[in-house]
């Protein structure tokens, strides 16, 4: 009990309650059920891709190419549904998926076999990424009258009350709660980062773990791709321009340590929250949304030291010993 | 193993060194480049348009230098580009006040350097991870100037700051492009050749050897972080001289890009080495890229291409190499 | 784990019985080093080898050889008699070799009983990791090497002993038939070392096969039963313990006599230069006070974890004390910072040479003058030419090997990177020399050599504090002893009075433990 | 006799408003004939991006250059400097301050369209009620001209209440998420008015996923081709433009009359083709002509046109 008290996690949803309840003070119509599960709906991407982007950083490694994945991707399954508009959709989220881990893959294979530094490869690929896009389209937009409207219905589609891309996020906050406490890959994930040259003595492959996570951070990016283009209904060059950052950033408020080695699927979730809640909140409380990038700076900063000071090792308490036994 | 008394000094000499290293792979980069671009066009071997396009990289190169340092240290700085923002936006906010060219020039450099201690106290004072903390300073700074600005832009500079951005030392010879120079000779000196140069590597070799060997690691790591902010500072004035106005949207997404120079230079991103020639040589290539690639209008996103792939590959291809040899 | 091998073994050899685990011809190189050369070892069920050898001798090569970590160039490993071959760590883990790692290989952030079963977890359903499972097993192994640790806890939680026991738990939760322990004594204290013999013995009543590597020659007199030496990374010699005497083990291992280990001083101690005062820390250590004269060598002896570390390395200014008071020849100085520390004369030879003690990837000469560089510098500028006479003077005084000055430190081996150590703080001509743990991990004969220097150093009027866990080096060494426990000072002995007897009564804080 | 080399700067490549209006330039070109048209801007749309194609123009030597600006004032040096090295400047669309540029043609008076996005909205709002304005950025020089001229003539419509003004930044997802954001705010709006083709659409998706069809009319300026569904969903009555083939066709002939010597002061009259001519206002600024109103009866004739 104490130890689930003091974890990371539980400040973290302590913080956001308040944050919730400071909201409702000047307006009461933000925490009605329906406007969160707008606000979740709303946030749904920046969850996928900081989950797939904590299994990065907890290999030590870094994904700066993942906004960059989603747009490259968006694009792809853009442009297949323009080709063949009749291609049904369960292809479409295999395409997108698949497409995405093949990105993914290209960065931990230079990671991996290269032993290149990520924020080199990913600083690389994704200008790559956003590259292809312009070379794919000679940058032009897809727009809306252009998509199939099956194509467009699958994330506004509304089920049990939540529309399916809330249920996409919902499924893998599950699905990877289990495979990182659960099996022996999301074991590997923690201990190829907690400590690389401890995990080669258990027999782990350091380099193909971050293969691993690479791989599924951008097959997470790949199907968000989708996802993004068909909710905004537009694919073009700069889709989610700049996003990484704010995927770190949730990643940073959830407690996972840029160190790797540590932080969980349920800590990403509320750290994605609560960035989707400050940007949900500001134009309703009728704070200029010029003050969002300082809100949101402010609490990162707030957020790393207050993790700093959880992981302060409280010294050793040789002293107190010695004063109990004499 | 020999014994002591017959300890040779050095088995290289230091131009063996020099021609197997990183930096001369990059020169012969940069000057395929640049008889590349002589011939694709027309236009490229003219004083002027190479003038030009100097402007394309040396306020990025500038922050660059102090960059590089702050990156061999093991440390890296991503609010650069937000200093500039903020650094601009206090210039502009002086000069409706009726501040001089001489005024601004001190607020820019002073807003820079208090950006830069403000990084430098969280990193080092409290412990706390440069890339977390500079991606967190990165929007609180930027932040601060759309509070400040919003919607508006600041205009109406005095007409002798138009100097720092626009002006011209001698002929085709830009003042930024001499200030360039002298920045690039100031850190190249710095880095290379005096004592704080030398406790840079050692930190960012091994922070811990460091400090057990008597070196202030606190203290270097927060001028460093200093010196960033005072070259965001010098880049801010020189941008706003040259856009002639200032919007929050100042410099985004800079802080990649120089940091892409940096890497591109061989600066290794885990600290430790590198050297600021690479970091010049870096400068030119990107410049080179991009503006030649312009001359043939060719869109910037497919230059960022070019880049990309070139910073990927330059790293890749030796160690392809030597797998390749090794067998 | 029921194997019912019981070998004669009455005539102390082993010929004739067929070993649990054989290898031959094992060689293996890295770029520059062969590390392992044509060599050979024998392991016997229900026996203990002890493998002895000099630093970078080869052995803990041998050890990732022999758990699939590494790949032999060439050679033949064979578990009774049949050859096998280990391509990964798990391989040798389903062979039943297991292994105690020289460093700690463990997960901070993961709990105890997943830092016993990653990599070989039991699984059930969909070929999920079954927790309960997991718990219940690990519970058992803990229990049965003594340990009351709950494996649910996170590992950083644990103390450093503990950590221990769970790394021998992660190497019994295999089903193993051999065990190797890579120098386990070296992070334990005097009881858990005895509880760590326990293990051995009741290791080998199951029957297991067990590797001992250790620098510790009672140790191994004490509890293996055959030898094997390895010498640059050959096989020099092997046979039964109870044939071999310890100066015979000591030439096979360093190739010549090495004669007398204490070095014989007159005395000269000079005039007093460093007196500290109550110096406080609000966690680690109190009421710390003392004065050392030039030179004096000053022991300070403590169970690991007294505290003596923590206390260097606040009067080297790593760490702040809450209060104390320094002085040095008479005046006080105020230390906030190592370089405080250097500035006032007093230096500090860690305990952790690689990570503390050298910056690896730069060359000889800039480790040697990285905390003089004001006097090897003009204006704050460097001048090479200076910075490489200063290096050259101090290779030569400590005899260091190396191909040039400026190789990196990083390709030397242990013994001279602390040659390196010790040249970097007599360069800058300290009063107080602190070493820590200055033989610790190191082999006989560079053992010897740092004896010698110590003794120099101090007849050169140099006031040395000496830290160590030995106590036949604090005996040999010292010319007053003060004993740590718990973080305060337990007694000080004058050179009359420090024997092993009062060394271990003070430090465990009573008087009846014995060796 | 080398081609004249006209430049046709945009604010960022891709849009199909911009595309439609390099198909018009195009056009111009064949008719003038010697002309080569290069397309050109920016991948985001920042003024240091057109600053450095500004460059690269100005180091091809090229005789003119017509610009749609990201920043009014942050280009203004560069463009001076691309003048005297003798390149003929005009903006077109998104204006650059009057040093700048030699002129600058607006795709129509900046009065008519303020009156106009507000007319469309109070149109279909005979009790009046709540609007809000998504613009582009908040730096776009036209977009800003307008809203100032729409509230300006706010009076004139009674019971229409104007309650703020966001910035969608001219990217469909953050114009999606402030059109959320307006319909969360302001539970009584009525209208959401985007003067930008792409807030509209954004806003009409917007719109749509919140099933407000019919509670809230999404009007503003748009492309037919673009817009046909959300007219078709009703989503939008009815939305505004002025052909973009017409403005890029235009601002390359007054671009080539400048640059032939034509002059560009307060009062001159340039011809540009079939369009007719213009008379430069004091600010050395033109209008070209009226915008155009699409709805459900004449959205299907246009809509495969641009
Ligand atoms: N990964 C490696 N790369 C290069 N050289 C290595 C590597 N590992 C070991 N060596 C070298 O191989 C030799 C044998 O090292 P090893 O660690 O086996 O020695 P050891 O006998 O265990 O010494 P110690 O008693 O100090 O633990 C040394 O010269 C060492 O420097
Ligand atoms: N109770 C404890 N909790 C956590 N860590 C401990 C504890 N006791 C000891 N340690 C760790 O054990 C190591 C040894 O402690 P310390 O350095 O203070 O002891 P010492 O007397 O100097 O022993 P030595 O120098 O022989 O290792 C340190 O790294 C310390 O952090
Ligand atoms: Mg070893
Ligand atoms: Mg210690």
């Amino acid at each position: 009990m104490k130890r689930i008290l003091a974890s990371r996690e539980a400040l973290l949803l302590v913080a956001i309650g308040l944050l919730l309840a400071l909201i409702a003070t000047r307006f009461p119509g933000f925490v009605t059920p329906s406007n969160l599960a707008a606000v979740f709906n709303d946030t749904a991407p920046l969850i996928l891709l900081a989950i797939g982007q904590m299994i990065v950083i907890l290999t030590r490694c870094i994904d700066l190419s993942v906004a960059a994945n989603l747009a490259l991707t968006g694009m792809v399954v853009s442009l297949i549904n323009i080709a063949a508009p009749g291609l049904p959709i369960i292809a479409i989220f295999a395409v997108a998926i698949g497409f995405g881990a093949l990105l993914g893959m290209f960065n931990g294979i230079l990671v991996w076999k290269l032993a290149i530094p990520p924020i080199v490869v990913t600083l690389g690929t994704m200008t790559i990424f956003r590259g292809i896009i312009f070379l794919l389209t000679e940058g032009k937009w897809v727009n809306s009258h252009e998509m199939s409207d099956a194509f467009k219905a699958v994330p506004r589609t509304v089920i049990l009350g939540l529309p399916v891309l809330s249920w996409i996020a919902i499924a893998a906050v599950i699905l990877f709660s289990i495979v990182m406490t659960r099996t022996t890959l999301g074991r590997a994930f923690y201990a190829a980062g907690g400590n690389p040259h401890a995990a080669t003595y258990a027999g782990i492959n350091v380099g193909r773990t971050q293969f691993w996570a690479f791989t599924t951070s951008g097959a997470i990016a790949g199907l968000t791709g989708y996802l993004w283009v068909s909710r905004f209904a537009v694919a073009y060059v700069d889709v989610a321009g700049g996003f990484e950052l704010t995927v770190v950033a949730a990643c940073v408020i959830g407690g996972v340590s840029i160190m790797g080695g540590i932080g969980s699927v349920p800590g990403a979730l509320l750290g994605a929250l609560f960035l989707g809640i400050i940007a949900n909140a500001l134009p309703v409380v009728n704070i200029s949304p010029f003050w969002q990038m300082a809100i949101s700076g402010a609490a990162i900063i707030i957020a790393v030291v207050l993790n700093a000071q959880a992981n302060r090792s409280p010294g050793r308490i040789i002293l107190k010993r010695a004063e109990r036994a004499g | 193993m020999t014994a002591s008394r017959g300890i040779p000094d050095r088995l290289r000499t230091p131009m063996e060194r020099n021609l197997k290293s990183w930096e001369s792979l990059l020169m012969l980069v940069a000057i395929g480049i640049f008889v590349a671009n002589s011939f694709a066009s027309p236009y490229f071997l003219n004083a002027w348009n190479l003038s030009d396009a100097t402007f394309n990289f040396t306020e990025k190169a500038m922050i660059a230098f102090a960059m590089a340092l702050l990156i061999i240290s093991g440390e890296i700085d991503l609010s650069v580009a937000a200093i500039i923002a903020l650094a601009s936006t206090a210039m502009g906010a002086a000069a409706q006040a009726g501040v001089g060219t001489e005024g601004l020039v001190l607020i820019g450099l002073s807003v820079g350097l208090l950006c830069g201690a403000f990084n430098g106290i969280l990193v080092t004072g409290l412990g706390l991870p440069s890339i977390v903390v500079t991606i967190g300073t990165m929007s609180l700074f930027r932040g601060i100037s759309f509070i400040i600005l919003g919607d508006q832009a600041y205009r109406g500079y005095p007409p002798d700051f138009a100097f720092f951005g626009q002006g011209y030392v001698w002929w085709v010879i830009s003042f930024e492009f001499v200030l360039f120079a002298i920045i690039a000779a100031i850190y190249a000196v710095l880095l290379h050749m005096t004592n704080f140069g030398r406790a840079v590597y050692a930190i960012g070799n091994n922070a811990t050897g460091a400090l057990f060997s008597g070196i202030r690691v606190g203290r270097v790591k927060f001028i460093l972080f200093l010196l960033t902010g005072l070259m965001s500072g010098v880049a801010a004035i020189c941008l706003t001289s040259r856009l002639g106005s200032t919007r929050p949207s100042i410099a985004f997404g800079w802080e990649l890009e120089i940091v892409t120079m940096v890497v591109l230079g061989g600066v290794n991103i885990l600290g430790g080495s590198g050297s600021i020639l690479g970091v010049v040589i870096a400068a030119f290539v990107m410049g080179l890229v991009t503006f030649g690639l312009g001359l043939l209008n060719v869109p910037g996103i497919v230059m960022s291409i070019v880049i990309g792939a070139l910073l990927i590959s330059v790293i890749a291809l030796p160690r392809l190499w030597s797998m390749w040899r090794a067998g | 784990m029921q194997l019912e091998l019981r070998a004669d073994v009455s005539t102390q050899t082993a010929s004739g019985v067929t070993p649990l685990l054989s290898l031959s011809g094992v060689t293996k190189t890295f770029p520059g080093v062969r590390a392992l050369s044509d060599v050979s070892l024998k392991l016997y069920p229900g026996k203990v080898t002890a493998l002895v050898g000099e630093n970078g001798a080869g052995k803990s090569t041998l050890v990732k050889v022999l758990t699939g970590i590494y790949q032999p160039d060439d050679g033949d490993i064979r578990i009774d008699g049949q050859p096998v071959r280990f391509p990964t760590p798990q391989s040798a883990e389903h062979a039943g070799v297991t292994a105690i790692h020289q460093e700690t290989v463990l997960f901070d952030e993961l709990s105890v009983a997943e830092n016993i079963f990653l990599g070989h977890a039991p699984t059930g359903r969909f070929g999920l990791i079954d927790s309960s499972a997991m718990m219940t097993r690990a519970r058992e192994i803990l229990s049965s090497i003594g340990g009351a640790i709950d494996p649910g806890t996170t590992l950083k939680e644990l103390g450093t002993a503990n950590k221990h026991l769970v790394a021998i738990a992660r190497a019994l939760s295999v089903d193993a038939r051999a065990v190797i322990m890579d120098e386990p004594t070296a992070a334990l204290s005097h009881a858990e070392i005895e509880e760590l013999y326990e293990l051995v013995e009741e290791l080998k009543r199951q029957g297991k096969a067990i590797l001992f590597i250790s620098h510790k020659f009672d140790e191994i007199f004490r509890i293996a039963d055959f030898y094997t030496v390895y010498r640059d990374g050959q096989m020099v010699g092997e046979g039964a313990m109870s044939e071999v005497s310890e100066p015979e083990l000591v030439k096979m291992m360093v190739g010549r006599d090495v004669s007398q280990i204490f070095p014989k001083r007159d005395h000269n101690i000079g005039a007093e230069i460093l007196v500290v005062d109550d110096y406080q820390h609000p966690t680690e250590f109190a009421d710390i006070g003392f004065t050392l004269r030039r030179g004096e060598i000053l022991g300070f002896y403590g169970l690991v974890g007294a505290g003596r570390s923590e206390f260097m390395q606040a009067l080297f200014g790593i760490t702040r004390p809450s209060g104390g008071t320094v002085k040095i020849d008479g005046a006080p100085v105020t230390i906030r910072s190592p370089a405080d520390a250097v500035a006032s004369g007093i230096v500090y030879v860690p305990e952790d040479r690689g990570r503390q003690g050298t910056i690896g990837a730069l060359p000889i000469f800039q480790n040697v003058t990285l905390p003089s560089l004001t006097r090897t510098s003009r204006k704050g500028f460097l001048k090479l030419a200076e910075e490489f006479k200063l290096a050259r003077a101090y290779a030569t005084r400590l005899d260091l090997r190396a191909a040039s000055l400026d190789t990196d430190v990083g390709n030397l081996s242990g013994g001279n990177q602390q040659k390196v150590v010790i040249a970097k703080w007599l360069a800058t001509q300290p009063k107080v020399i602190v070493l820590d743990e200055p033989t610790k991990g190191i082999d006989i004969g560079s053992k010897a050599a740092v004896h010698d220097f110590m003794a120099e150093l101090a007849a050169q009027g140099l006031a040395v504090i000496m830290v160590s866990s030995e106590i036949p080096e604090i005996v040999g060494m010292s010319d007053r002893v003060i004993v740590m426990r718990e973080g305060r000072i337990a007694a000080r002995l004058d050179r009359d009075d420090i024997t092993p007897e009062t060394l271990v009564g003070h430090a465990a804080g009573l008087g009846e433990t014995r060796r | 006799q080398d081609d004249m080399r006209i430049a046709l700067v945009v604010k960022a490549l891709g849009i199909g408003f911009f595309e439609a209006a390099a198909e018009g330039a195009e056009e111009a070109a064949k008719e003038l004939g010697n002309v080569e048209i290069i397309y050109t801007g920016p991948t985001d749309t920042t003024a240091e991006g057109q600053i450095e194609v500004i460059n690269a123009l100005i180091a091809q030597g090229v005789d003119a250059i017509a610009i749609s600006a990201n920043d009014p004032d942050a280009v203004v040096p560069a463009l001076k400097r691309a003048m005297d090295r003798g390149i003929t400047v005009i903006s077109w669309d998104s204006g650059v301050a009057e040093d700048g540029r030699q002129m600058h043609l607006n795709p129509s008076s900046t009065e008519l369209i303020g009156n106009t996005i507000i007319k469309l909205a109070a149109d279909h709002m005979p009790d009046g009620g709540d609007v809000a304005i998504l613009s582009a950025t908040a730096t776009a020089t036209n977009q800003n001209a307008w809203i100032e001229a729409a509230k300006g003539v706010l009076p004139n419509y009674e019971g229409v209440n104007l309650v703020t003004t966001v910035y969608g930044d001219d990217l469909s997802d953050k114009s999606y998420r402030e059109a959320q954001g307006l319909m969360a705010s302001y539970p009584d709006l009525k209208a959401i008015i985007a003067p930008t083709t792409v807030g509209i659409l954004a806003s009409c998706q917007a719109v749509t996923d919140a099933g407000k069809i019919g509670e809230i009319n999404v009007t503003g300026l748009g492309l037919p081709s673009e817009m046909a569904g959300c007219v078709e969903s009703g989503a939008t009555k009815s939305f505004a433009i002025w052909n973009p083939i017409d403005l890029g066709y235009s601002a390359t002939m007054l671009a080539h009359a400048i640059a032939n010597g034509a002059e560009a002061a307060p009062g001159a009259e340039i011809a540009m083709g079939r369009m007719g001519s213009v008379t430069l206002d004091d600010t050395n600024s033109a209008a070209m002509s009226d915008p155009f109103t699409y709805d459900s009866s004449n959205i299907d004739q246009f809509k495969s046109i641009f």
